[in-house]
């Protein structure tokens, strides 16, 4: 087999104020491969790869593309698409304002020969490309009416549309479910056999292991090495990211219903939320982990946010230790004990601007009130303690939570409502992007809490870690919670109580 | 080397770029007053005459008192809201008007007597300023108006509403205690010490509360800020209120120069003025992170460049192309892209150096 | 999935920029409606009425397309008025003092808001600097500018061709709308060139923004800039377009506007600049940026017009109440807008 | 009252007092006991809103339309509109820039004289002194502050014993009186001997100023003050001797007016400019053949 190599970066060295990202990384790229880019958070694969698009002009190094004679130095997206480089970003980066159809073709909008743009051959492309993906949706309406996973897959649609030699995904499956996933493992494979080269940045190492041929590791903006994935069984995979062994996950067990007699902590009667979650009962006790299981869109994020009053409740009552209560405004469930990490980090969680010690000590100044401004001593001390205990990436608690890598802005926030120390903790995602090793770590963190006696309510895409960390599942079915799973839990019956099969 | 090291310590300083800003227009006045055979520093002599400071430096403390005191609400509106508050100049006028109102009677133009007390006047013109901003903060935070559009309903309504309570005449208020906050306190005008109240108020209150926490979260991420615990609604609008209670103070200020409510002209362009401050400062105006400081340096750059046209005796139709050239200067040494380009090359040059000590 | 295809295509065509300018326009014709109504004596339903307000205002709505434009990506343009002023006094004093011939003045005029335009969309683009921030050094510029060129009022009258521009009248065919007023005399309902010039911008604008890249770009721009860059799009490029744009169409708007005044003097067109803004944002255009449309701008224009009119044909109200009456028909129709947003959004919730 | 004569009134604004005197003038005269109609329309100094509001005067049918220019320049089409409608147009107060014949007649004050005025007495109370006069201006491009210029130009170009050290605009305010007077105060110490303001607010601004750093100004003071508009309050001032010489600008026009749309009535010929008067007002003391020495049975008669 002839190894065509499509690209080649050799010594890309990065530099921002105070953080060395890249120290003289190589990355080989060959044509017709998957190629598995892997790392702790923070490790550098995004600044690697936006070097590569020419979002940030690296400080030295050269690239060379297939087919060019000089090294390319991209200075814009655009060029970079010019060059035969086509990419979907971390964060998915999409005009929300526009509709899908637009979202797929903007900057590259099929024309008339007058010159203007043609919408029905855009609007016939569109509803074509969508098919191929196996999405049913208007591809006339505006972006900001899907959820993050359609997004995402819609952001892959435009990626992988375009001609391009270089095809560079960066954790695109992090907010996909398994059948999404399925659809773009196809994808990739035919776009590998026509001969593109393809970046895949995960930390779901199944998914790697499914689909790549090659990997590379990276560690704290070094270059570790690159494998054939043959070679690179799954446990020095994880020994070179994170450059120690680890104790696998598969140790983690919750000691399941020892709790189940403790009080109820939380009990929703009836709540509702209009058009999106219909009525339901709920009962958190505490010292337990439940979990919400359903499909993507299935309203998971939309219930936990009923019950912690993100969005206020039309019908119902909800009780906190037997307490009818109230709630208008997040920060009285807050004062109630309650705590949510929210799915959508960007828009949701993180407050860029701000640096990682306002982000975590943000929660508790929101507790004490705007009058009682926590001294900067105790300040600086939360902050350092889960820098430390939860090891999140940052050159010094006064960065700005925007220049962390996505991984340890998660993080950041999860500090934010463990500082908070809450009776009962939501947590929407928090695993989100997160890599292995931080995953176990949460996982057990989970635990732990549930162990201390609160009550943790926890959504995931990952069957898996749902059933490695819960006690009890609620299933839910387009807004419905149409029943609870309890005592052996395995896979299958979690897959068949979503896709409705059994009536739980 | 030591001295180098001294230098980037300075210039890396938050503050170096507004006051460099501010140092810069002041030396405008020396090349003039050299190339003129004046002394050098004629332009800053400061001297004592018929009992109080005298000098074109008090001038720019004085006159540029109102802008610093809008400029403190703006900073914090334009922070919440990531918007500008364009009514505080019809609301300095409509509490100018409401105050000499009160005090004159109303459907009288020309008192030598109070129709209430003092200190009703003030605190009327103050409550109406503040009520303003809580219309504007109703608006913006509550029916989720942008910042803009819902302060132009004031803007255009505010001076209209003043002129009705005057009764459509600039109403006279001569008596001398009226006359105190624009006149002057011991040595100083009063109007200098107003600023530097409400500025160490205003910086207190950011020291010692969690004000500034909450309003820069609100401006950065209104939704992640809420989810956190925060009102945010209630942050803008109480960022309204204070922007509205600042317009009334100045209004005040202004009014009592004068004496009198001239509605049509108390804080006419004020609101350019003060948004310019905010901007020069080195504040982003889609919101988030503010410096309170760098507003006020900001004001006060602002009447420093007016007074300085004024003593180059420039004709005052005239004055507004040097101003934008000015603040075109200033705003691009501060410009993000002309930062950047200095920070890229002090990495280029750190890596050479880096290179070179390595092949050693 | 059937289901939900349902609920798909009942919602489609229903987004937020749709849902504004229906109720723009909607709200306008009622306004339009009850003023015909109560003021039928004073002759608000007459055709001129209408034709008025477009004579009027043509300069603005050449001036709130721009603005439309600009405000898409999500800056702001507040050079408008002033650039107008300059304009003004520009082509007053050319054609009297210079003596220059009304084409040659046109075309420099022109040249000049293309200039104009490419610098603020440097500085903007290219510098990074605040839109507001440039635009307002822009307006002091422009003001300063004109008080440069000349501080007189200066009359254009010695320009035949362009006095004859300024007169041509173009009747509506067979006499529709015309009536005998109290004098006697047949009054025929007409309009005149800057009404014309300020469609047809209108029109060039609504296709450029629907159906070319550039168009299109605007929007992505504005909707998120980073988002739009990391597209392949030219931001800095598009951003500094846009401001082009804005003071180019501004040009061609000071043109209808002193074919309207045919003056030059130094506070013209004063406050301008809200007025456009108001407009594009009654019209249902979001200062935050990516949503909005000419169409509605165009509608903003004359639902402004038409308070004015309305005001003007009232008689009644002294001074300062005609500001605050003015004012309070904003507010009405900002909260109602508001409103319906907010009910739109609850549905959809 | 269909009988009622239907008047159309388009205001410069409500920029002054004294603007805010013309228009209650107006409104009291133009009543339905006399038997008028007044439609009144505020332009808030926007020429090309006043240019809407007479073509909604024209769609209104109205008798008469008066205006009160705001620009002297660019009425030509507007008032070809009104001609073809039948309509007379009386010009007040200001003056156009367009041919006689395209408007009927014009009732106003004369800027360059009031100017002229203030000159005039200057060189008398002189008596052939060295002057050195400072200026307050109006609003740049106004035309009472292009004409008050004009005329006391006119009369300055004779006397080479004068010299306009500097002039700067205080846009009719007193707050701009003030700071334009501050600066001065700085740039030219102890170098003037007289100021002249273009409005009362701006005499008052410059007064403060002067009290301020200690300089003395009016009868009695180093510095003579001139004003124009004599209002009540600044005739007060005058009356005080603060002020020099105070030259009138007579907002009271209201009743010249009427009487020529009486004759236009009654279908007699009107003459094609009626000046209305104005005086000027010298402090206690000075005695001039240009002005009336103020006295305060002269203050209490003003009714404005
Ligand atoms: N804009 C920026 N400014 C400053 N530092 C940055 C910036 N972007 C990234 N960094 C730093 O560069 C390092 C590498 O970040 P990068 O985003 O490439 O990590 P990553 O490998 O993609 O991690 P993750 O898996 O969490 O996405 C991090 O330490 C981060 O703090
Ligand atoms: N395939 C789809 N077609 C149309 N709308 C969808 C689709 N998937 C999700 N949505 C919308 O997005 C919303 C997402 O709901 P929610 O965020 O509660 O889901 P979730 O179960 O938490 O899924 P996620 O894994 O994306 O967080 C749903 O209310 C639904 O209206
Ligand atoms: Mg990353
Ligand atoms: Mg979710």
């Amino acid at each position: 087999m002839e190894d065509r190599v499509v690209l080649t970066m050799r010594g890309i060295t990065m530099t921002f104020p105070g953080v060395l990202a890249l120290d003289g990384v190589d990355f080989t790229l060959r044509k017709g491969e998957i190629h598995a880019l892997m790392g702790e958070n923070g490790a550098g694969k995004s600044t690697l790869i936006k070097c590569l698009t020419g979002v940030y002009q690296c400080d030295s190094g050269e690239i060379h593309v297939d087919g060019m004679e000089e090294p390319v130095q991209n200075h814009s997206t655009l060029e970079a698409q010019r060059n035969g480089i086509s990419t979907v970003y971390q964060e998915v980066n999409l005009c929300p304002n526009l509709s899908v159809m637009e979202n797929l073709f903007v900057g590259r909008e099929p024309v008339t020969k007058a010159g203007t743009i043609d919408r029905r051959v855009m609007l016939k492309r569109a509803q074509q490309l969508m098919e191929d993906l196996g999405l049913s949706i208007d591809v006339q309406q505006t972006l900001e009416n899907y959820s993050l996973a359609l997004q995402q897959m819609i952001a892959i649609a435009r990626a992988v549309d375009m001609e391009c030699k270089i095809l560079i995904l960066d954790e695109p499956t992090s907010s996909l479910d398994d059948s999404e996933v399925a659809k773009l493992f196809s994808l990739m494979r035919k776009l590998r056999d026509q001969g593109v080269g393809i970046v895949f940045v995960t930390h779901f190492l199944e998914q790697v292991y499914e689909v790549c041929d090659r990997i590379t590791v990276l560690r704290n903006g070094l270059l570790v090495g690159e494998y054939p994935l043959s070679e690179l069984p799954r446990v020095n995979l994880i020994a070179a990211m994170m450059g120690k062994d680890i104790d696998d996950l598969k140790e983690i067990k919750p000691e399941s219903c020892q709790n189940n007699c403790a009080e109820p902590l939380i009990s929703a009667e009836g709540l509702s939320h209009v058009n999106k979650i219909k009525p339901f009962d709920l009962q958190i006790r505490q010292g337990e982990v439940i979990g919400l299981t359903g499909l993507l869109g299935s309203g998971r994020s939309e219930l936990a946010r009923t019950i912690y009053g993100a969005d206020k409740a039309q019908t119902g009552t909800l009780k906190v230790k037997d307490k009818k209560v109230h709630i208008n405004h997040p920060i009285d469930a807050m004062r109630l004990g309650m705590g949510m990490l929210p799915d959508d980090r960007k828009a949701e969680g993180v407050i860029a601007d701000l640096t990682v010690r306002e982000n975590i000590v943000l929660g508790i100044q929101a507790l004490r009130g705007i009058m009682n401004l926590l001294p900067m001593k105790e300040q600086c001390e939360i902050a350092d303690r889960f820098i430390e205990l939860l090891q999140i990436k940052t050159p010094s608690r006064e960065t700005l939570v925007k220049q962390l890598s996505g991984g340890n802005q998660q993080k950041v926030i999860i500090a934010r409502w463990l500082a908070t120390n809450p009776d009962f903790l939501i947590l929407d995602e928090p695993t989100r992007g997160i890599d292995i090793g931080t995953k176990t770590e949460i996982q057990k963190l989970i635990i732990r809490l549930a162990d201390e006696g609160k009550g943790i309510l926890f959504i995931s895409s990952e069957i898996d870690e749902m059933l490695r960390t819960c006690n009890r599942l609620a299933v839910l079915r387009d807004g419905e919670k149409v029943g609870e799973l309890q005592g052996d839990m395995t896979q299958e019956r979690v897959m068949h109580a979503i896709a409705g099969g059994e009536n739980v | 080397m030591k001295i180098k090291r001294a230098i980037k310590k300075i210039t890396g300083m938050q503050m170096f770029l507004p006051i460099a800003s501010m140092l810069l227009v002041m030396a405008v006045n020396i090349i003039y007053d050299v190339s003129n055979g004046n002394a050098v520093f004629n332009f800053f002599t400061i001297s004592l005459r018929n009992g109080v400071l005298f000098g074109r430096i008090i001038d720019i403390l004085n006159r540029g008192s109102e802008v610093a005191i809008l400029a403190i609400g703006m900073t914090l509106v334009v922070s919440a809201a990531a918007g500008a508050d364009i009514s505080v100049g019809s609301v300095m006028s409509l509490a100018g008007g409401m105050c000499c109102m009160l005090l004159a009677g109303f459907g009288n133009a020309n008192v030598s007597q109070y129709a209430v007390p003092l200190w009703v006047g003030l605190v009327a013109g103050l409550a109406i300023a503040c009520l303003c901003g809580a219309f504007n903060g109703y608006l913006v935070s509550y029916l989720n108006i942008q910042p803009m559009v819902a302060t132009l309903i004031l803007f255009s309504a505010g001076r209209a509403i003043g002129l009705l309570l005057c009764n459509s005449t600039i109403v006279y208020v001569r008596v001398p205690s009226f006359q105190f906050l624009g006149g002057y306190f011991w040595m100083l005008p009063t109007p200098i010490i107003i600023a530097a109240a409400c500025v160490l108020v205003m910086s207190l209150i950011l020291k010692h509360t969690a004000l500034g926490m909450y309003i820069q979260s609100v401006g950065i991420n209104k939704n992640a800020a809420r989810i956190a615990g925060f009102k945010s609604r209630r942050i803008i609008f109480t960022a309204f209120v204070i922007s509205g209670l600042c317009a009334g103070i100045a209004g005040l200020v202004a009014t009592s120069r004068i004496y009198s409510a001239d509605t049509n002209n108390i804080g006419l362009n004020m609101e350019l003025d003060a948004i310019l401050a905010v901007a020069l400062g080195g504040n982003s105006l889609g919101g988030g992170k503010f410096r309170l400081a760098g507003s006020i340096v900001g004001a006060y750059t602002i009447q420093a460049i007016t007074t300085t046209l004024y003593a180059l005796g420039i004709s005052s139709a005239q004055a507004p192309v040097f101003k934008a050239v000015i603040v075109i200067l200033i705003v691009t040494i501060q410009s993000p892209a002309v930062t950047a380009y200095f920070e890229r090359r002090a990495v280029a040059k750190a890596l050479r150096a880096n290179k070179e000590a390595m092949r050693v | 999935m059937n289901r939900k295809a349902i609920v798909q295509r009942s919602r489609r065509g229903m987004n937020n920029s749709n849902i504004l300018l229906m109720i723009t326009i909607g709200l306008f014709i009622v306004m339009y409606t009850a003023g015909s109504i109560v003021y039928a004596d004073k002759g608000f339903d007459h055709l001129q009425t209408f034709l008025n307000i477009l004579i009027n205002n043509a300069g603005l709505i050449c001036v709130a397309c721009g603005m439309t434009c600009v405000l898409l990506t999500g800056g702001i343009d507040i050079s408008v008025g002033a650039l107008i002023g300059m304009v003004c006094m520009f082509m007053a004093v050319g054609i009297e003092f210079w003596g220059l011939s009304s084409p040659v003045l046109m075309i420099l005029i022109l040249l000049i808001g293309i200039t104009f335009g490419l610098v603020q969309g440097l500085c903007v683009g290219y510098l990074n600097i605040q839109p507001f921030i440039v635009t307002m050094a822009g307006m002091f510029f422009a003001r300063g500018m004109t008080a440069v060129i000349s501080t007189q009022q200066v009359t254009i009258k010695s320009d035949e061709f362009f006095v004859m521009l300024a007169n041509l009248k173009f009747f509506i065919p067979f006499e529709i709308g015309a009536y005998v007023n109290s004098k006697g005399r047949l009054m025929v309902p007409f309009f005149r060139l800057p009404v014309i010039i300020a469609l047809c911008v209108l029109v060039a604008v609504f296709l450029i923004l629907r159906y070319t890249r550039f168009g299109r770009s605007l929007y992505a721009v504005g909707g998120n800039q980073q988002s739009a860059a990391l597209m392949g799009l030219d931001v800095k490029k598009t951003r500094m377009k846009a401001y082009m744009l804005s003071s180019f169409l501004c040009a061609i708007g000071g043109i209808c506007y002193v074919l309207n005044t045919m003056a030059g003097t130094a506070s013209q067109a004063a406050g301008l600049e809200m007025d456009a803004i108001s407009s594009a944002v009654i019209g249902g255009t979001l200062l935050t940026g990516g949503v909005g449309n000419v169409i509605g701008s165009f509608f903003g224009v004359l639902i402004n017009g038409t308070i004015s009119s309305l005001v003007k044909t009232h008689g009644k109200l002294i001074s300062s109440w005609s500001n605050v009456v003015t004012a309070i028909l904003l507010c009405v129709f900002i909260v109602l807008q508001a409103v319906f947003t907010k009910l739109k959004e609850n549905r959809k919730r | 009252a269909e009988d009622l004569i239907k008047v159309g009134f388009a205001q410069v604004g409500h920029e002054s007092d004294w603007r805010n005197a013309n228009t209650e003038n107006y409104k009291g005269v133009f009543t339905a006991e006399n038997g008028y109609e007044l439609s009144f329309v505020d332009c808030d100094n926007d020429n090309a809103v006043q240019l809407e509001a007479v073509r909604s005067f024209i769609e209104q049918d109205l008798d008469y339309i008066i205006i009160a220019p705001i620009e002297t320049a660019g009425w030509n089409t507007v008032l070809a509109e009104a001609k073809d409608a039948g309509i007379p147009v009386i010009i007040a107060d200001r003056n156009v820039d367009a041919d006689p014949s395209e408007y009927t007649t014009r009732v106003g004050t004369d800027m360059v004289k009031e100017g002229e005025t203030a000159g005039l007495w200057l060189a008398e109370y002189m008596a052939g002194a060295e002057a050195n006069i400072l200026v307050i201006e109006g609003t740049v491009g106004s035309s009472a502050a292009l004409g008050r210029s004009e005329g006391f130009n006119n009369i300055a170009k004779d006397h080479p014993e004068w010299k306009i050290i500097d002039s700067q605009s205080g846009d009719f305010t007193q707050a701009g009186g003030q700071q334009v007077m501050e600066s001065f105060l700085k740039s030219y110490p102890g170098q003037f001997n007289v100021v002249v303001c273009h409005n009362d607010n701006e005499a008052y601004g410059a007064m403060d100023a002067m009290d301020a750093a200690g300089v003395t100004y009016g009868v009695d003071g180093d510095v003579i003050l001139i004003s124009y508009d004599a209002t009540k309050a600044g005739l007060t001032y005058t009356l005080e001797g603060k002020i020099n010489c105070n030259v009138e600008c007579n907002p009271i026009q209201a009743a010249f007016v009427k009487e020529v749309i009486e004759k236009l009535e009654a279908g007699e010929a009107v003459e094609a400019f009626t000046l209305v008067v104005d005086e000027a007002f010298v402090a206690p003391g000075i005695t001039s053949q240009y002005a009336t020495t103020m006295t305060a049975e002269l203050l209490a008669a003003r009714p404005y």
